[in-house]
This record gives structure tokens, sequence and C-alpha cells, in this order.
């Protein structure tokens, strides 16, 4: 049982990372293939594409955040009912 | 109908002639003021601005504090032998008990923010001239609004654990229009400018205070409720 | 039989998980003097706080006179008299502004007879014009008597009313409530003190827990051993 | 039993609205074409829109729930009020940290008292005044009311803060879907801004079912407490 509710920890965690990574791999394709473009671009700094990095974290972080709290907290509601 | 109003009155009365007897919250309530314009007037760097400038903002955050210092013991008035309870068995229905202690609590307020205006115009050497009516409006209107929350969250606040210090938590947020309005018609009408101009102002002042009334008198059954 | 008074079905109350007073029911006609004992936190307080129209029961409903009571049911209050050890006074008003400020509350009109007629009732006729806060305990707690009785309510609920008093207060109050068994009015009294509480009683009831544990008329009591059948009831079910 | 189905049918509504969310990584990061005006920094704005529908959406349920359980008295509605509550305070988090990161290169400042943007942050706040009210009582039936009166009177103070705060002169861009003579974005930003939508409103249900799930548990941990009490 213990196991298990473990898995469904691990999962969680393993997804949100997943998406974590997925997102910064993203953001650095996306540098790669926005390095090229001409004119108004070029002339910014990379800063936009860190606030952007920084911006999609946020929402992970804070979703995965809630879903993990809330999961937690049913946990240890389970647990004092045992 | 006469009963109800009977009773606000009743409440009114009972609550007037306590401050006159302890004179608790006026007195804390106008020091304060005066203490603050004070404190405001070393507060400015009087070379990079004018203080007329600036004295709207502090006239109202004056009163927006000092007003939460005496709105806040509303209900400690009733809480000592536990009168509350007394008033809640008595058979008032509760938005007239909401609106006599808001009532009341304006009557406190008002004569202070005129103070706090009389205070402020000979620290900072406002010159009011012919708007000093509109300004008393102005201020008035403002602290009907602001008790008529003020009073509803007094009573949430005097319910909880924590008291006064939630007070301002609660209803700083919700006194942002209040304040908007207030600073913006008070600012302009200190600078001379004519009453027709901050007309709309007002007119949000009072439909705020109306509003506030309403709603306060609508939901404190909910917070005595017991 | 006499004409029922109060009546109690089924009244309940939670504060979140904590049951303080659990499936009540009470019948109590013209006359009769109900005491309520119990440890403290049996829910004796909610009980009456209920019976007020101070608290708004979780389950059940109060009825007075045949007539169902909801919570925000103004006139029921009409009706009630509570008196509490807190007074409800407010120290700053003389005696006769107190009674005046809830004489106008409940509507009535003819209170320059009524307050003096009731002041001489509880013996403080002369202390008119003084301030509540010089008054002594006693003389308070005499006054909030005088406050409940003001309207003349069919139903007088009393909340640990000899808490505080000393024998002398306590003696003058006893007297004045021996004086509210007139026939007419109905009776609820809650306290743990057993000796107050069977002094004036017509019905005892023993609440634990929220419940009513055992309930009798004041001829099941008997004297002495009344104090060990209360320990036993309570032990029993707490 | 309701509150186990509720927890499965939250547990899977938020697997599903993740799946999604990665989709829409996917769209906005590969798919959608860059903004000419505003560069790659737009990009923010497929998170940030939704994420303040989605806090607006829950806070409003929450002030309507809490509405209707001063008048019903049931529980689970207090419960829901106090879920969504929690929910608008999450998407309202994102919101005010994903907007000062795109005013700052879009603005070139990260906080502007502009009037949707500070509408959000005193709505944050009035619902941080929900719960601390809501804890700080003996009684927690009184905490409920109270929460319950914090949410309506935030609700209904909403209109005249947002009148207000357009006093000051606003610097938001226009709104670009809910507008009278149709959507003016660019087809491709257009349905990426929409599926996002789509997937918040998702997320946010899903999580929501979750939560309540979890208060369904906690109503019931403290009804067998009871039992086991008396």
């Amino acid at each position: 049982m213990i196991l298990f509710r473990n898995r469904v920890w691990v999962a969680r965690t393993v997804l949100a990372c997943a998406l974590f990574l997925l997102a910064t791999a993203a953001v650095g394709a996306q540098e790669i293939q926005g390095l090229p473009r001409p004119t108004a671009l070029a002339s910014q700094s990379l800063r936009p594409y860190w606030h952007v990095f920084a911006a999609y974290a946020i929402v992970i972080t804070l979703i995965g955040g809630w879903a993990i709290s809330i999961g937690r907290r049913l946990r240890d509601l389970e647990d004092r009912l045992r | 109908m006469r009963t109800y109003i009977d009773q606000i009155r009743a409440i009114i009365w009972k609550d007037l002639v306590l401050e006159l007897r302890t004179r608790e919250r006026i007195a804390a309530m106008g020091a304060f003021a005066v203490l603050a314009a004070i404190l405001f007037n070393f507060s400015i760097d009087t070379t990079s601005t004018r203080p007329e400038d600036v004295a709207a903002g502090l006239i109202w955050m004056t009163l927006v504090f000092g007003g939460l210092l005496g709105v806040g013991r509303t209900f400690y008035l009733e809480s000592q032998d536990n009168a509350l309870l007394g008033l809640l068995t008595s058979p008032v229905p509760k938005d007239a008990i909401y609106l006599a202690k808001t009532l009341a609590n304006f009557a406190l307020l008002f004569i202070v923010s005129v103070l706090v205006l009389g205070v402020f115009a000979l620290f900072f050497g406002l010159d009011l001239g012919a708007n000093v009516g509109g300004i008393i409006l102005v201020l008035g209107l403002g602290s009907l609004g602001f008790v008529a929350l003020g009073t509803l969250f007094a009573a949430i606040s005097t319910g909880t654990t924590m008291g006064e210090t939630l007070l301002p938590i609660l209803v700083f947020p919700l006194l942002v229009p209040m304040v908007i309005y207030g600073v913006t018609s008070t600012g302009r009408l200190i600078a001379g400018r004519p009453f027709d101009e901050v007309e709309g102002n007002v007119r949000m002042l009072g439909a705020f205070a109306v509003a506030a009334l309403a709603a306060g008198a609508m939901l404190f059954r909910y917070v005595v409720e017991d | 039989m006499t004409r029922l008074v109060l009546e109690a079905k089924g009244l309940a109350r939670e504060y979140g998980p904590v049951v303080a007073v659990d499936d009540v029911n009470l019948s109590l006609g013209e006359g009769e003097f109900l005491t309520v004992f119990g440890p403290n936190g049996a829910g004796k307080s909610s009980l009456l706080g209920m019976l007020g129209g101070a608290m708004r029961p979780t389950r059940g409903h109060v009825l007075i006179r045949g007539q169902r009571l909801a919570y925000s049911d103004v006139e029921w209050r009409h009706q009630v008299g509570i008196l509490s050890h807190r007074g409800f006074l407010y120290g700053q008003l003389t005696v006769e502004e107190n009674l005046r400020f809830y004489g106008r509350l409940f509507g009535l009109t003819d209170l320059d007879q009524r307050i003096p007629e009731r002041l001489e009732r509880v013996g403080l006729a002369d202390r008119i014009r003084f301030q509540v806060r010089q008054l002594s305990h006693g003389m308070r707690q005499r006054l909030s008597l005088a406050r409940a009785l003001l309207h003349d309510p069919d139903v007088i609920l009393l909340d640990e009313p000899y808490t505080g008093l000393d024998p002398s207060a306590a003696g003058v109050l006893r007297g004045v409530l021996a004086g509210l068994r007139d026939g007419r009015r109905t009776v609820v009294m809650v306290t743990h003190n057993l000796k107050e509480g069977l002094e004036l009683a017509t019905r005892v009831a023993i609440q634990v827990s929220g419940r009513f544990a055992w309930e009798g008329t004041q001829a099941d009591v008997g004297g002495e051993a009344f104090e060990r059948h209360y320990h036993r009831v309570v032990e029993g079910r707490s | 039993m309701a509150t186990a189905g509720m927890r499965r049918g939250g547990t899977a509504l938020t697997l599903v609205g993740l799946a999604g969310l990665v989709f829409v990584y996917w769209m906005s990061f590969f798919w959608v074409s860059t903004e000419i005006n505003q560069g790659v920094v737009q990009r923010i704005f497929y998170v940030h829109v939704p994420a303040a529908w989605t806090s607006f959406m829950a806070f409003g349920f929450s002030a309507l729930a809490s509405a209707m359980y001063l008048w019903l008295r049931d529980d689970r509605l207090d419960r829901a009020a106090l879920c969504a509550a929690e929910g608008g305070l999450v998407f309202g988090t994102i919101v005010l940290t994903t907007g000062p990161l795109w005013g700052k290169i879009a603005w070139g400042t990260y906080w502007t008292w502009e009037p949707r943007l500070t509408l959000t942050l005193l709505l944050w706040f009035i619902f941080v005044g929900y719960f601390m009210v809501r804890n700080s009582t003996e009684d927690p039936e009184k905490g409920k009311r109270f929460a319950a009166v914090v949410a309506i009177i935030g609700a209904l103070d909403i209109p005249f803060i947002h009148m207000s705060v357009i006093w000051f002169r606003s610097l938001h861009p226009e709104p670009v879907v809910a507008k009278p003579d149709g959507p003016s974005l660019p087809a491709d930003m257009l349905t990426t801004l929409l599926t996002s939508l789509a997937v918040f409103t998702v997320i946010f249900l899903g999580l929501f079912l979750y939560r309540y799930a979890l208060e369904g548990l906690r109503a019931e941990a403290d009804l067998r407490s009871r039992s086991t009490a008396t």
C-alpha cells in the first residue's frame, strides 16, 4: 500500500519534472529557431526568452504545487482516518 | 416602522451617550489625527513638494487610519458585560442594530474628519476658500462609506481570535475605490477648482456609501448570528 | 393540565465537530420552573441560548405557546426574558438609562411608570440615578433581573444567576426569583449548583454531554440522595 | 462513495488538463507565429490571460457559492466556496507573477497600477482575508459565515474597484478576443489562446474536484471523530 502511494507520488513528481524540462527544451529550441531572424527581434537581447521561460515555469510550479499539496493533505487525512 | 426607527434612535443615543461619558474613541481618533498631521508635516520635504499638493492624500490616510482606530472598537463597548447578547436577544432586527451602530460611528468619524481638515488647513497652510462646503461633503460621504464597511468588518474581526489586527487586512482592499474618488476630488477642491469638476467623483463616493450600507445591512445578521 | 408555554423539539447545536446540545425535548406549562443541572461543558448555556433565540439551532426548533419560532423572528423576543451571570448592562449609563434603553428596544411606551415599579420590586428604587459601574455586583444582578422582567415576558431564562453573588445578595435574588412563580410564567434555570437549583424548581433535569440524561419532578428528588444520584448520572454518561 | 468518485473524476480531469497543458506549451513554442510588435515575450500572454480568466471565474464562483451558503446553509456550498477560493488564489498568483514578467519587457517596468492588474491584486488580497478570517475563529461555523461575508462583499466591491482604478490611465492591452466586431488576433494566435483557455479551465475544474474531495473526506472524518467522542 505504502509502495503504491509512493509510486503515485513519484509519478507526479516525474510528470512535473518532465513538463519543466519540456518547457526548458522548448525555449531552447525556440531560441535556436529565433536567432537567425532578422530586424526587430535581432536587436532585442535574450532577456525576453528568459521571461517567457520563467513565466511558463511559474505556471507549472504553481499548478503542480497545488495538485501535490492537495494530494499530500488527502494522504495525511487518510492516514489519520486509518 | 415607527418602532424600527425608534430602536435605531435608541441605540444611536446609547452609543453617543456612552462615548460622551467615556470619550474613549473620539479622544483616541482626535489625538491620532493631530499627531499624524504633525508627523506628516515633518515627513514632507517642502523644498521639493508643495504641501497643498499632497494634503488631500494625507488627509484621507489620516481619516482611514484614525477611523480604523475608532471603528475597530465599536463592539468592544458591547462586549464588557456581554451587552451585545442583550442587544441580540431584544426584538431589534439585526439590520437596525447595524444601521444604528454605523450611524453612531459616522457621527464620530464625521466630527473627526472635520477636525482633520481643520488641523491640516492650519498646519499645511491650505487656503480652502469657497470650497469648504464641498470638501466637507466629500469627507462626509467618504466617512459614511468607510464606517459602513468598517462597522461590518469590526463585527467580524471582533468575533475572531485575531481581533483588531485583522480589520485593516480585510477593509483596506475594499476601500480602494473610496480612497481614489475621495483623494482626487478633495485634491481638486483644495486646489480651488470648481465643484462641477468633481461632481462625478462625489456621485461615485455617494454610490459607494449607499452600496456599502445596503450590503452591510443585508449581511450583518450572518455576522452576529450565534 | 396547565397550558403549554415553552416547548423544544429535537433541539441540537453543533460547533463544527463539537456537539453542545444533542436532541433535547422539552415541554413546560404555565407556572413550571425547570432547573437544568450539568457539569461545565454539558451544553447548558447553548440550550438556554437556543431557547432564548440568541443562538440558531443546528436541528430542531422551539415553540412558545404552540407557535413555532424561526431564528430570525423578532416577535419571540418579546416573550422571553434572559438573566445571565453577565448583566447585559452598560456601566457608564445610569440605572434608569439602562432600563429606558432596553424599554425602547422592546417598543414599550409606558416606561415612566414601568421603570420605577420594576426597580421597587428588586429594591433599587433609591439607586435610579446611579451609574451602573458604581453598583455592587449584587445590585447589578438585581438590576439585570429588572431588565429581564421589564417587558413582562412569559418565559424567563436564567443562566447561572447566582454566580459571584455573596450570601446576602443571593438571598435577595432568591426572594425575587421566588416571586416569579406566580402561576403564569415559565422559568428555565441552568446551573451547576445543586442547592440553589433545587430550591425553586418544580422540575429537574440533568444534562450531560448535550443530552438530558435524567429528568424528574421535585417529588423525585429526595434531598441528600439527589446529590449522589446526580454524580452517578454524570459519571455514568460522560 | 461520492467523495471517492469526485476524487477519481478530479484526478482524471487534472491529468487530461495537464496533458492539454503540455500541448499548449508545444503550440505556443513551436506552432504559433511570433507576434510582430512585441516579439517572443508575447507568448506569456497564452498563459497569463487564461490564468486571469480562471482566477476570476474561481473567485466569482466562490462568492456565488458563499451567497448560496448563507441562504441555504448547506455545508457542501461552503466547501465549494472554499475550494474555489483556493484555486482562485493559485491562479491569481500566476496572473500576478506572469504579468510583471511580461510588463518588464513590454512596458519597461515590472509593476504598473494598471486597472486589471490592480483589480487582480486587490481580489487576491480580499481572498487572503477570506482565509485569514476562516482560520481564526473558535467556532468553525462562525468562520464559514464570516468568510462567506468577506467573499460576497469582495464580489460586490469589484465594480467599484474596477471603475475607480480605470481612473488611472490604462496601459493594459485592449481586449483582443471579446470585442463586438470579432477577434482581431491572427487565426493561429487565437487558436492557441482558446486552446489554452479551455485547458486552464479543465485543469481548474479537475483540481477543484480533487480539492473538493479532500474537503468531503475531512467532513467525513469530523463526523466520525464526533461519533466516537460521545
